[in-house]
């Protein structure tokens, strides 16, 4: 079924051929299975835009609730000439590169003090990116010879990080936040970033937030110079930071 | 390792009821021909093109010499004369044949020994077409090389043959190592190929020459792309069966579905015809040394899967029986079987287990093709998703040589981009996790995995003794398999079934019986 | 996330809690993945009424292609009270009584005439209705005293069908469709009544349509008297069958 | 049936090593007292209720005397005095010293044995409410009975108690056999016990005695209703353990996360409080016959589960030992592991199955809780589950007791409704599929499996001979689990444990010590 003409910005979902629109759904809905519950759910489908609905499967998921699985032909489509998304800019540089970067243009240890802040106790993600152990088979920062990386490990405050940022004179902050309920990670990040405008301190760190959540964009719009997710490899943070710090140098 | 026992006694027995009862049908086959060998032998002599209606060439050709009752003498007989009686060529004897104006006669002076010396060219350069891709074929396999077993097949069926090659390609790249491009609904009750690349199809796309060229470029490119030989298949059945393996040869396939009673029951085709069909789409295929998938499968989808697992085991006996007797060798006959059981069984995965193993061990050297689940998918697809999961275990661990992959929107549609890849990931991780599980693990004596094992063995014995006792016709027609009963004249193509007549003249099929270069 | 209050009639999907929406899409987009296609994916989720969408899973799923799977709080539901779906009303009788009815209410045996028609080769379900076999452990019609049974398989045309349903004298004639592949169920069933209006014998028998994509609200669509879907038993259809013949008969 | 070999020699030794890590801290624990355990024993008292802060009375009681360096003599001491002086009883006793005007001062001429006289029957009616808890509860199991091994155990998170229950009765009627409610992030590390039906939280809901009972109800009425008893569990852990600990008990709980070493390594909570909590928790858990879940699946999400495989071993001999010097019985002590293995290794899956299979030997009274994998979980929601179903099949094959279920949206939330229905879907059916396998294989002699459950119980005894050597507390801050480091003074509530001074007065801690009833 060709819903549309084909235009080459004008994405529309693909099944099995170019403009079948095909998308598949999975919902609950508080009603018990049978021809009336098929009946709403093919409408639920239909509100979202989905032409001709098939209701694959309904089946009592708990007293009174059914689940629904859902395939139908979508109208909706996104012009891709629109959208247009910050990307993280930087040169990829390996380690060896990185240290002699920082050895020849820095001259000195970059420091840096990361955390999982607020009441998140997922480290692993900070872990793999400053722990000697690293991620995915690459060492973190604590094995370069010029990173001087602070792990301050889970559930610290905001305050205790800045305050052990400025006892260590640290060139950039890494927070991570990985509980995303009720954007709980929203509203720990951007915290910080109040915290550190109402001191007058946001310009002195490199600030970099990251999870399996975060993207740059998100980063950015909570006031962090950058956001990483998942994927992210100790180099790519080190690279940010170096190259960071020397564009504010210039 | 983990292996059944297996009385080789037992099985012995079945191959020589399988035997006897493949010699029966192949007197019967030695005996006739069909308007569809015809159109392959004419299609071999290099005789190609359509009329103003999309009607082939062969067809016209075949069907007027028919339509005086002449088919007995062999389509080639007729195109030699016309060659001896100054037709320039084949294409051109077959045209004046086909629609010239006088009508086809028996008579004529023209010897056998003349019409076999005035074709000979033409014979050798149809088996030369064959040969010659055949070699390019196993060649770029050598260069590329080839996956592990099992091989990862999958399905493409967009209806248009320019989405299939997309879809083909995005296949390949996801891990795919066999692409079939699924036919289009009832394409095997026409009595001809359709013409060209085609582009409407429902529930698959038609199987044409031009759309297996356009299949095997997309594949030949995602080959050296990606570094790996990739296959791909098609259906040689229905009432063109041999045609199609003819063009499925020359256009460098690899498999394809070729079954000695598929079209029997489940598309109610005459049963004279299909034997007859059969033998020589495998004479084709053996020389092409395509690796053919039976059908088993299917007997799977009407019948229950635990009672009726050994009408699987004795029908690939049978297939194997008709197979030789066409000249494929083991390491080409790719007997197909299922995972069909009603998953909600108690210990349904121990009884898949068990039959998966037994096939493999009575098969040892033949390229199994190994089927998922489909009857008993619902359109929960992240259930459906395990269930393949399932299927993909005992693939590896009972070490299947092609597995179709399950699909988890098996009850919905066609397989979608996405569903596709998602199988293919699916399966990579079930091939890694439990690569060696199955030479980690052995069966319990006499456990449940054992005894169905040789309860399916001795089942599938007794079945072929009947079988072998009453012929396979009347097998057929009591609902030996399958569950389904077809009788000896009913069905579709039966008019297309024709006795060879003593001057009967078929060069190709001599070469290719006499295995010659 | 409560998006809506509750309301007695409007549904809403549920995820975890009542009003937060949550519902789960699958999609292929053609676009690689990256920053930019996952900013494409969460426009195209909200497109379709999904608020805050997570896009949790980009992979690329041929060349050019991606995969996406979004969760988003749904704004939409539907109401309830407006929905009224036709339901196959009638008793739930057992073999037994059905036989006795016909017996002693119709006083010959019933004859229906069942296939698989058009292109469709799907005989298990048609199969499982009329054959003695049956389905689910319940044996078939041929397996009933009062019914007369006639099963013509697969791949049958319309014209075939209603000339053997004429030549056997049936009261009902049972058409199976299981591909729907462009909506030839759609198509092939709806043929077949214009068919038998033409010749003006529509009202001469119980028209029943059947198979994994049908409902009882489609089946009084396409013209028949009833729709069967997935889950259908012998008996069901028999009670269909003679109570459609008591009603006609007064 | 498919065993691994097992060098008891080995398994003996691993025993006599942690039994003499566990007798190092026993000694250390049986010197001190928390304000946790001195809680715990006002609750057991009855005491409740909280101030118009929603500080419990059992806190401001305790935190009172602690103020004055007076919680060396036990809360109890307290208690019995104020009651000797007057007051009409405990709950007024501890109203008086908490809220009281005047200054609490160790001084008095009470006597230890008036003070114990006095508590007496504050202690039976103590006692006897966990019993006849204890006691209904196991009349009720009788009666209804339960499900068969593996019981499917799956979370409710939703942060409102109300839905919670909802939600817990759905997963019920999907075939749960134990229902947890997973706790707010961080109430671990809150030193004190909410109060009240709560309604908010984040990433669960807190665990609170009439959480407890609204979900205790909501299963009651799911046990009658679907004709089988449902189990509810909660945790015990962090700075409040052991009064989560009693209030379970009274409140008729089943199960309990509670490991000797959790807190320290995964809530950064100081060992020595962890230690002396954990203990009085355990004792009161054996009275009450719940059964306990150790946490050692956890360290496999920090370390990779490859190399880390012996230090969940060796842990779990670690939290045997302390659990026995604790009175709790083998059948009661659920050892935690988990299935986090990189799933794309190859062989993984054999390596899990090994793994699961020696646990399984080696502690085969013990009713096993077996983990899922979440670490390798990714937000593509279909291969999750499929990753579910391969640990599932390692759960029925290798017979585990308790199995937390897979969720396919492991990566993204806590599971929504429809995710845990198909989650217990797919549970049962490969419970139900692949029912005896277990039964019916055999492991190769020398294999992959084979060799893997005997360098994972080499390498378990090897560290436990290195942390018998050093101590419990060094070898936790060089980072023997979970590759966590924690120092002896480090982490939270350090503050809150107390030498017990030479009149320390615990009549209950003294009746669980002595099993009386
Ligand atoms: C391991 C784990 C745990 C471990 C944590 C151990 C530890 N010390 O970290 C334990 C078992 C203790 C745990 C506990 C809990 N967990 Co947990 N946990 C996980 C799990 C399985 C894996 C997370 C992980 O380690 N990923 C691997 C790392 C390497 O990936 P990553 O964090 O994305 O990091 C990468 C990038 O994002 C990036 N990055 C990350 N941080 C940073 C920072 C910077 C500056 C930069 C540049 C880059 C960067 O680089 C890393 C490498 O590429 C996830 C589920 C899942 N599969 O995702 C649930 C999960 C995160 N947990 C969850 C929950 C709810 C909890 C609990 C609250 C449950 C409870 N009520 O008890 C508790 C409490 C924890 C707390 N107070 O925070 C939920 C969160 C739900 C949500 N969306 O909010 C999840 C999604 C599981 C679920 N479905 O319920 N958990
Ligand atoms: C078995 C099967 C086959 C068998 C059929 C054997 C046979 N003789 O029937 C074989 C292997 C031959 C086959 C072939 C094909 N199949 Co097929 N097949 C299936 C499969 C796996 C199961 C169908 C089935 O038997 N269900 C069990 C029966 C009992 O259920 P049921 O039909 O719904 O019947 C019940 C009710 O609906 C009702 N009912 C049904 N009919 C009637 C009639 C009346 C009057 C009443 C009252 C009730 C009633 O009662 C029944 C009992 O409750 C489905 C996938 C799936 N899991 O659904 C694909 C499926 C139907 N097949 C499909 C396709 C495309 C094909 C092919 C076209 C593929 C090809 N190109 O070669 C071929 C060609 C067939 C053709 N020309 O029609 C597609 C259809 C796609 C679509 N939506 O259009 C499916 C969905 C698979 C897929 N995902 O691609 N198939
Ligand atoms: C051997 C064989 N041939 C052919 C087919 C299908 O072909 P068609 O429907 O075009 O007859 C199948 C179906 O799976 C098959 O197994
Ligand atoms: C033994 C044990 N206790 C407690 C918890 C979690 O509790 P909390 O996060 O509330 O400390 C876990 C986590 O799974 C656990 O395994």
């Amino acid at each position: 079924m060709t819903l549309i003409p084909k235009h080459p910005h004008l994405l529309r979902a693909y099944g099995d051929r170019e403009g079948d629109g095909m998308v598949q759904m999975t919902f609950t809905l508080r009603i018990s299975p049978g021809a009336q519950a098929k009946e709403v759910a093919k409408r639920f489908a239909e509100a979202h835009g989905l032409r001709e609905p098939l209701i694959s499967a309904m089946e009592e998921c708990g007293p009174g609730y059914t689940y629904f699985v859902a395939y139908g032909h979508s109208i909706h489509h996104v012009d891709v000439s629109e959208v247009d998304v910050p990307e993280v800019k930087m040169e990829d540089l390996d380690k060896h590169d990185i240290e002699e970067r920082i050895e020849h243009q820095i001259g000195r240890k970059v420091v840096v003090v990361g955390a999982c802040t607020g009441f998140d106790a997922h480290t692993v993600g900070i872990d793999a990116i400053l722990n000697m152990k690293g991620y995915a088979g690459e060492k973190g920062l604590e094995s370069y010879k010029w990173f001087d990386a602070h792990n301050m490990g889970a559930q610290v405050e905001n305050e205790a990080l800045l305050a052990r940022a400025l006892a260590v004179g640290a060139d950039a902050i890494l927070v991570s936040q990985v509980i995303t309920q009720r954007n709980s990670h929203k509203e720990n990040a951007s915290a910080l970033i109040t915290l550190m405008k109402e001191r007058g301190l946001r310009e002195r760190f490199v600030m970099l937030l990251g999870g399996p959540r975060i993207d740059h964009k998100l980063g950015l719009e909570l006031g962090f110079d950058a956001g990483f997710g998942p994927g992210t490899l100790p180099k790519h943070v080190a690279a940010f930071v170096v190259q960071r710090m020397m564009e504010r140098k210039q | 390792m983990a292996q059944v026992p297996l009385d080789m006694k037992v099985v012995d027995e079945c191959r020589r009821l399988a035997a006897s009862i493949a010699d029966d049908v192949q007197r019967f086959i030695d005996k006739h021909t069909t308007v569809g060998v015809e159109r392959t032998v004419a299609r071999a002599f290099g005789i190609e093109g359509v009329d103003d209606q999309g009607i082939p060439l062969v067809n016209m050709l075949v069907d007027r010499i028919h339509a005086q009752k002449l088919l007995g003498r062999g389509v080639a007989f007729f195109l030699g004369r016309e060659l001896l009686r100054g037709a320039p060529n084949l294409q051109d004897a077959a045209e004046r044949l086909a629609y010239g104006r006088s009508e086809i006669t028996g008579e004529g002076p023209e010897t056998e020994a003349q019409i076999n010396a005035v074709l000979e060219q033409g014979v050798k350069t149809a088996l030369k077409h064959m040969d010659d891709a055949r070699d390019t074929r196993e060649a770029m396999k050598a260069r590329l090389g080839m996956a592990d077993n099992p091989w990862k097949y999958v399905i493409v069926a967009t209806g248009n043959i320019y989405d299939d090659a997309i879809q083909a390609k995005s296949a390949a790249h996801g891990g795919a190592d066999v692409v079939a491009v699924i036919r289009a609904t009832a394409q095997s009750l026409l009595d001809y190929v359709p013409h060209g690349a085609t582009t409407e199809g429902y529930g698959g796309t038609y199987a044409t020459q031009e759309n297996f060229k356009i299949v095997r470029r997309a594949l030949d490119e995602a080959s050296e792309e990606f570094g790996r030989y990739c296959m791909q298949t098609n259906y040689s059945s229905g009432l063109c069966m041999s045609e199609i393996a003819y063009m499925a040869a020359v256009e460098r396939l690899d498999m394809l579905l070729n079954d000695s009673m598929y079209g029997i029951l489940f598309r109610d085709i005459n049963m004279q015809r299909t034997f007859v069909d059969q033998y020589f789409s495998r004479r084709l295929i053996a020389r092409s040394k395509i690796i053919i998938n039976t059908g088993e499968d299917n007997y799977l989808t009407t019948a229950d899967a635990v009672d009726a697992a050994h009408t699987v085991l004795a029908s690939q006996f049978i297939n194997e029986a008709f197979a030789h007797r066409a000249g494929v060798a083991d390491e080409n006959l790719g007997l197909g079987h299922a995972y069909e059981i009603n998953p909600w069984l108690e210990d349904s995965f121990l009884l898949e287990l068990s039959q998966a193993q037994l096939v493999r061990q009575i098969f040892p050297n033949h390229p199994i093709k190994w089927m998922p689940p489909t009857k008993f998918k619902t359109g929960d697809v992240f259930h459906s998703h395990v269930h393949d999961a399932m299927f993909n275990l005992v693939g590896i661990t009972t070490k299947q040589s092609i597995e179709l992959l399950g699909m988890f929107s098996e009850a919905i549609h066609t397989p979608l981009l996405m569903d596709r890849y998602l199988s293919l990931k699916s399966t990579k991780y079930i091939y890694t996790a439990a690569k060696h599980l199955g030479d980690e693990i052995e069966f319990k004596k006499d456990g449940i995995i054992e005894t169905r094992a040789r309860v399916v063995l001795n089942e599938a014995v007794e079945l072929l003794t009947t079988v072998q006792r009453d012929g396979i016709w009347d097998s057929i027609s009591r609902g030996a398999f399958a569950d389904v009963k077809r009788t000896l004249t009913g069905g579709k193509g039966l008019a297309g079934v024709v006795e060879r007549e003593r001057a009967y003249v078929n060069p190709i099929l001599s070469m290719l019986e006499g295995g010659a270069a």
